[in-house]
């Protein structure tokens, strides 16, 4: 049923509808809203036979999420920013023990400096946990991912992060179709665990694994997600044959068909690149754009195939991997590998930074132009660089980067200006 | 203690069994069938007193519930020696995820069992002091403070056994390990205000908190039996002495475990609710130096000139748990 | 279940893993030799017999005790005890009150009517035992059981030797005596009293007998010399108590005088108070300390009154009165005349100065040695005479009922075997369990529980039994004091305590078995074994 | 599109404000978008949020920085913040006070602007009267419904009603009315003084 409503409660009944049967919960903005509209929904019966329980911690809450997991019941639980950090050891550990846990990432900046505004920091520094990734660029796709996401891991027995824009989906109002019970009940069906707690055929789970058997369980973890590479695709079509609305997939192309330039790009960001794309094209540019939403497993062939044919490509990312720059980027060029067209990111939006339409204009304008570097800064405040740089040149205690930089600003840490 | 009242049989029920004793009266590990939950094969140490404390809990919790017993394991030296792929020694259904969140899996497995309606089946967390009074800290108080229904077992050794002998927030004063060794001016591990966790535990005002010792058999089921009978958060603390991080003979293990209880400084007791409701009366009261010389880890105490400042130190120790438990 | 490769294992798999080859020292099962069955002269297996007490299976308890001693309600009566003086409970809290128990089985025999079997078919063999005393009967008793056909020629008028002439009633009353005895005789021995052998060989030729077993007591009393006027009244110590069986008590006076130390010494005064003497009073010549008679017999002597004159000789007797001299101890520790005299009122005096065998029946036997008035016989109890064996008071060796019993019993094997020209051969004895050997944590604390006794005053008046029986509970008490030293009592503690399941319980009475697939060989079962039943033996790989 | 930015301060309803915009919009068959501006902010301090709304899927993430629409609920952030920052001139401007723009010393800021598209109420008020707690952002929704005729009153009160429940609906909804009147009214005033 079509309802204006707030990302997080879209999220929160779209999870409610895939009947879990246990929900851990640690506050963390921005993810709070999913979870506080979960422990709503089970404390007034809409979601029955559901265990919901605060945790004293991140850790706590996906270690819970393990137990529950691997005593045969679906599970979930949502986090963010410092929270996946904080769980690191367990996000491993989930996926090492193969077990079907979707959680939702409500994506955020991580600390220091403290904010906690949206990039996709937290959610890339685990990118290689072994857990499935996919990014949603609306709320209506943010709901529909995770139903998609439970039926992925489950039969793959191998855990999914839904990852959502902190706040600029998870906090908007807008138009979501959200479907009834029984469209899900027959998408979904009933958790069959691979392995389970049973006293009645008991066994071991978490053995010591050394060099004789370890590299093959890692192995077969990437052999999990090779074949999600097909299964994913799969799952949207079904989706879409049942829902009638396109949602999920591997990734998704904007009028790349005889583009010259095309962008890609993970999450929410794509709608203005959407709105600007159309804009490049009005002006008789030949650019369009890829919404990848399968970040692990990447996929590759995929990729190659939406890109091949342009000739150049700019990938916007969410997350700085100081020392380097694009994360996003380098499977896109591994997916090029062979193919002879020139490779551009853009680190965009840190710690949420506004990315605007006209500033994705004129990028791509410079694109156009081929005056992009390899690494390049949208809307980098060039001048507070430069300040800080010279104070720092001028004494060894410059003092704190960012309370200066705040002080040049002439804000406070708490007030944020719109734009 | 609910020990039964010793009738005279020759040993009473200081034995394991006693072919004097009812059938009914007579332990868990004296039965011919018993379970043998932690099984034969293991790579536990010679004399290891974990994993004897571990066979007798679930052993006496699987007989207490007709075998529907699941079990979450913290990482550390149990974990290690007994599941190091392909083999297992365990009977039951166990899990091992991480060090320090063996309570909220285990909350994790009991919610589980609630949501499938199966409350017949009974949760059982273990570790060892390390993963329980340290890094599993957090979890543990979690899972006590919503009472969850789990059993949490805590096999202290005094020390992070499995990484090589590491000093834990359970490893006692003067106690040397390879991260407080036994030189300079306060050899040894330095006196703190010492972390007493079942007291702690008791702050939570869980149903149910005692502890234990693999000297004493009879009092450690009778405990699990009790225990794993109660709804809510329970926490059972077993001393077992480890052979290889206390330095003592491997055929010692129960003699050292029966000679820190007597001495005071393993006080056995039992509490409902926040409130001492029992405690082991010493029955062959030593003084601290009979229980520390059995083990090199205190052997710089001793020796030609006694360091008679910091056993009177440990003494006082003993006696205010005397006190204090009225032992 | 479809399990995830390698995290995920099967139950109890680890069973494939033999964790045997880490061992370096092996825990055996053993039985040792405990204590008491050591001391014991006749033999017994102690521990066996109270094994089967404490479990309240007295009949099989009896059983057990009489496979050594066919007479243990008069054994738990006049026997001394040696393995109480042994018990290693003795420095836990007290010895285990072994007699006690034991007296009470062989009650507990009588009130059931228990009775023997006969273990092997008829030899067809004959054996003569001369005299119907402790180690006559029973060697008499075991040759019977056996299966050879058993005669005792008794000089006396009635079967039980020094046991009945020479043991006060009030120690060992004669119905137990009779009863213990009849129970003998009913394994079908033919007993002939008043029928003294005066020439062995004769006896035996006449009666066809393939062997023989001399068992005559030490009926003469020794004399001294006393200087003594004709109207002192001395008696010997012998004679006045076997008057005390049948013939009519003797004239002692109201002031009675027994010169010696021995435990005969004291049955003569206890004796003499109880005919109604005001006076018993027993000199001796050396102190308390060097008295070979038993403690407990001289403190209840005490007890009812009976006085002592400690370092005193007797000089001369005379009417109503004797002289004693004052000794005193030399460096060596003999008493030495100080010539400082005493005069004692008297009005008779009782030598028990120790007894004499009579070995007349012995003469025209060739190739025998007798020494200090005994018969020597080699370590299988036979004479150096083929097919005559000795035992009791007859041979060299302390002249108790005890002892003679374990004669009886030694020379019985030797002579079975004899008969069947065999040699006997005695199974290896265990290593001792020593105290050291115990983990005593484990025994319950326990005093033991003392027997009733009578009150003094009927003491002096009649002959009733001094020392009363245990009732059935504080019998089963006592045998549960037991520490089973030395010997499993399946406590389950090894079973219990092996980290690695590495011990098999087989089952009530099988005991246990090591399983060395498994055992790492840590040694807790041996540490925390009570009774010291396990060793440890080092692997030799 | 039409895109609508409300400056208030924390406690104020700012958000629902922009909610309950979007949601009339939803009801009258539009897309819409209902977004703050994302923050940590406390009680009292300023905060924004933002709706657009659209006849056709709006895809734009960005905040709005070209406002066709302008709602104050708290005159007292005038001096403070920039509040007018990229409205246009014929923007319109709601403004939650009892005093006119002159006695709010706006005349000079707002000279070169089309002033039919200017406004204050007492929403405030009106929120003291109907509802008896001074929470205004409901009665200006009635108020942005009469100055900018994007959305009609009832599709207001409906998406009020859809926020609340009861009383408070009802008082909400009163003072929406209420506020779509007086708005009326005074762009009346000021057509007949023009």
């Amino acid at each position: 049923m079509l309802r204006q409503v707030e990302g997080s409660q879209a999220v929160a009944e779209a999870v409610a509808l895939c009947r879990p049967q246990v929900i851990c919960a640690y506050p963390i903005t921005p993810q709070t809203h999913i979870v506080e509209g979960l422990g709503e929904m089970v404390k007034d019966g809409r979601l029955a036979g559901c265990e919901f329980i605060n945790v004293e911690s991140e850790f706590a809450a996906l270690s819970v999420a393990i137990g529950s997991s691997a005593a045969g019941v679906r599970s979930y639980t949502a986090t963010a920013s410092q929270g996946i950090l904080y769980m690191a050891e367990a996000v491993y550990n989930a996926s090492g023990l193969g077990l079907p846990i979707v959680m939702t990432i409500g994506n955020r900046a991580i600390g220091a400096p403290i904010n906690i505004w949206n990039d996709h920091s937290d959610s890339m520094a685990l990118r290689d946990a072994g857990w499935i990734q996919l990014y949603a660029e609306t709320n209506q796709e943010a709901a529909d991912l995770h139903i998609q996401a439970f039926r992925l891991a489950e039969e793959l027995s191998c855990p999914v992060m839904v990852c959502v824009d902190g706040f600029i989906l998870t906090h908007a109002y807008e138009r979501v179709d959200i479907p009834s019970q029984d469209e899900v009940d027959a998408y979904l069906p009933p958790f069959e665990p691979v392995q389970v707690l049973d006293v009645s055929d008991p066994v071991s789970m978490g053995a010591m694994v050394g060099p004789e058997a370890f590299f093959e369980v890692r192995y077969l973890q990437h052999h999990k997600q090779e074949r999600a590479l097909d299964r994913i695709p799969e799952l949207a079509a079904e989706f879409a044959a049942r829902f009638g609305r396109e949602s999920g997939g591997l990734l998704r192309t904007y009028r790349c068909e005889d583009a010259e330039t095309i962008v890609v790009a993970l999450g929410s960001v794509n709608g203005t690149i959407k709105e600007a794309v159309d804009e490049m094209r009005a002006r008789g540019q030949r650019v369009g754009s890829v919404a990848l939403v399968s970040f692990r497993p990447f996929p590759l062939a995929a990729m190659r195939a939406a890109l091949g044919g342009a000739r150049r490509v700019v990938v916007l990312e969410k997350c700085l991997a100081v020392g380097i720059g694009g994360i996003v980027s380098d499977g896109v060029r591994k997916s090029l590998s062979g193919i002879a067209l020139a490779g551009h990111t853009v680190i965009a939006g840190l710690g949420g930074r506004a990315i605007t339409k006209a500033s994705l204009v004129s990028l791509l304008e410079r694109a156009a132009r081929d005056e992009l570097q390899l690494l390049n800064f949208l809307d980098l405040r060039q001048d507070v660089i430069e300040r800080e740089l010279g104070r720092e040149r001028a004494s060894r205690r410059s003092g704190p980067t960012a309370e200066n930089i705040l002080r040049d600003l002439g804000a406070t840490a708490a007030g944020a200006s719109p734009s | 203690m609910s020990v039964q009242e010793v009738k005279f049989y020759q040993t009473g029920t200081f034995t394991v069994g006693n072919r004097l004793l009812a059938e009914n009266e007579r332990a868990v590990q004296a039965n011919m069938r018993r379970t043998n939950s932690l099984n034969s094969g293991h790579r536990a140490c010679q004399g290891c007193g974990e994993a004897l404390g571990a066979r007798y809990a679930i052993d006496a919790a699987m007989h207490a519930t007709g075998d529907r017993v699941v079990a979450v394991n913290a990482t550390g030296c149990l974990e290690v020696f007994s599941t190091p792929y392909p083999e297992t020694s365990w009977q039951i259904p166990w899990i091992h995820s991480l060090f320090g969140n063996a309570a909220a899996v285990a909350s994790g497995v009991a919610a589980a069992m609630r949501a499938k309606g199966r409350k017949d089946v009974r949760v059982i967390a273990q570790g060892g002091d390390g993963g329980t009074t340290d890094i599993g800290f957090g979890c543990l108080s979690g899972m006590f403070e919503r009472n969850d229904d789990v059993l949490y077992i805590c096999y202290d050794n005094e020390a992070y056994m499995n990484t090589g002998v590491q000093r834990s927030s359970a490893t006692p004063p003067a106690a040397r390990t390879a991260t407080t060794m036994a030189v300079g001016d306060e050899p040894g591990n330095r006196f703190g205000t010492g972390k007493n966790v079942p007291l702690i535990a008791m702050a939570h005002r869980i149903p149910y908190v005692a502890t234990a010792s693999v000297a004493n058999l009879r009092d450690l089921e009778d405990k699990v039996r009790r225990a794993i009978a109660i709804e809510g958060a329970r926490y059972i603390h077993i001393h077992v002495p480890c052979p290889l991080g206390w330095g003592s003979a491997p055929s010692d293990t129960i003699k050292v475990a029966r000679m820190a209880v007597e001495s005071g400084l393993f006080p056995v007791f039992e509490a409902e609710d926040g409130v001492v409701t029992s405690r082991y009366k010493l029955r062959r009261p030593v003084p601290v130096e009979e229980y520390l010389k059995l083990q090199r880890r205190f052997a710089h105490l001793f020796g030609k000139n006694p360091d008679t400042a910091t056993l009177a130190r440990i003494q006082a120790m003993a006696d205010q748990n005397i006190g204090f438990f009225e032992l | 279940m479809r399990k995830p490769f390698a995290i995920t294992l099967d139950p109890g798999s680890s069973l494939a893993n033999h964790t045997g080859t880490w061992r370096t020292e092996r825990p055996v099962y053993v039985d040792r030799l405990p204590p008491c069955n050591n001391a014991c002269p006749a033999g017994e297996d102690i521990q066996g017999w109270l094994y089967h007490a404490e479990s309240g299976d007295y009949h099989r308890a009896w059983r057990e005790l009489v496979r050594n001693n066919p007479m243990p309600a008069l054994m738990g009566r006049a026997c001394y005890h040696p393995c109480e003086g042994s018990c290693n409970r003795a420095k836990l809290d007290s010895a285990v009150s072994i007699h006690a128990v034991e007296r009470f089985l062989g009650d507990r025999a009588r009130e059931e009517g228990w009775r023997f079997e006969v273990d092997a078919p008829p030899s067809g063999k004959r054996v003569l035992v001369v005299g119907a005393g402790p180690s006559g009967l029973s060697a008499a008793y075991h040759l019977a059981r056996m299966g050879h056909s058993v005669s005792i020629f008794e000089a006396g008028p009635l079967a039980g030797g020094m046991m009945r002439f020479g043991i006060p009633k009030y120690r060992l009353p004669r119905d137990v005596l009779d009863a213990e005895i009849q129970r003998i005789l009913d394994l079908g021995i033919e007993l002939r009293v008043n029928r003294k052998v005066s020439d062995i060989l004769e006896e035996m030729r006449h009666g066809s007998f393939d062997a023989a077993f001399l068992a005559v007591g030490a009926h003469i009393g020794k004399r001294a010399y006393i200087p003594a006027g004709s109207s002192a009244r001395i008696l010997d110590a012998v004679s006045v108590l076997r008057s005390m069986e049948g013939e009519g008590p003797p004239l002692l006076g109201r002031r009675v005088v027994v010169y010696g130390g021995g435990n005969t010494a004291l049955d003569v005064a206890r004796t003499a108070k109880r005919l109604g003497a005001e006076e018993a009073i027993i000199v001796y010549r050396r102190t308390r300390e060097k008295m070979p008679a038993h403690e407990s017999e001289l403190e209840e002597a005490l007890q009812e009154g009976v006085l002592v004159k400690w370092l005193s000789t007797i000089r001369e007797a005379g009417e109503g009165a004797i002289t004693v001299e004052k000794m005193q101890l030399d460096e060596k520790g003999f008493p030495q005349p100080t010539g400082e005299l005493e005069k004692l009122e008297a009005d008779s005096v009782v030598l028990a100065l120790g007894q004499d065998v009579d070995l007349s029946l012995l003469k025209n036997v060739s190739h025998l040695e007798v020494k200090d008035g005994v018969v020597q016989v080699d370590a299988n109890m036979m004479t150096g005479h083929p097919g005559i064996f000795a035992g009791g008071d007859m041979v060299p060796s302390e002249r108790t009922v005890t002892v003679a019993v374990g004669h009886g019993k030694k020379a019985a094997r030797n002579i079975d075997a004899w008969l069947r020209s065999t040699t006997y051969q005695a199974p290896p004895r265990h290593e001792l369990a020593g105290f050291e050997r115990l983990n005593t944590w484990y025994y319950t604390d326990a005093p033991k529980r003392v027997q009733p006794t009578l009150d003094v005053a009927r003491r002096q008046s009649t002959f009733d039994e001094v020392q009363g029986g245990l009732d059935a509970q504080t019998a089963l008490f006592e045998a549960r004091r037991c520490l089973s030293c030395g010997n499993c009592f399946e406590c389950d503690n090894c079973y219990g305590v092996c980290p690695d399941n590495a011990v098999v319980k087989l089952g009530p009475g099988q005991r246990f078995r090591i399983d060395y697939d498994f055992c790492k060989g840590c040694g807790l079962c041996a540490a925390e074994c009570p009774c010291g039943a396990i060793e440890m033996v080092p692997e030799t790989r | 599109m039409f895109q609508v930015r409300i400056h208030g301060r924390g406690g104020q309803g700012v958000v629902t404000a922009a909610e309950m915009l979007s949601v009339a919009a939803f009801d009258e068959g539009r897309y819409a978008q209902a977004f703050p501006s994302f923050g940590s902010e406390r009680m009292g301090a300023p905060v924004v949020a933002f709706c657009r709304m659209d006849t056709r899927e709006i895809r734009l993430r960005e905040p709005v920085m070209r406002p066709d629409a302008l709602i104050i609920q708290d005159a007292t952030l005038l001096h403070q913040v920039d509040l007018f920052a990229g409205l246009p001139s014929d923007g319109y401007i709601l403004i939650n006070s009892t005093r006119s723009l002159g006695e709010l010393g706006l005349e000079d800021l707002l000279a070169r602007h089309s002033m039919e598209r200017v406004c204050t109420v007492a929403a405030s008020e009106l929120a003291m009267r109907h509802l008896g707690r001074p929470l205004p952002n409901a009665a200006l929704l009635g108020g942005f419904a009469a100055i900018t005729g994007q959305l009609s009153i009832g599709s207001v009160a409906g998406a009020i009603h859809a926020k609340f429940s009861g009383k408070v609906s009802e008082a909400n909804v009163a003072a929406a009315r209420a506020a779509f009147e007086s708005v009326l009214e005074s762009l009346a005033r000021s057509k007949a003084h023009a």
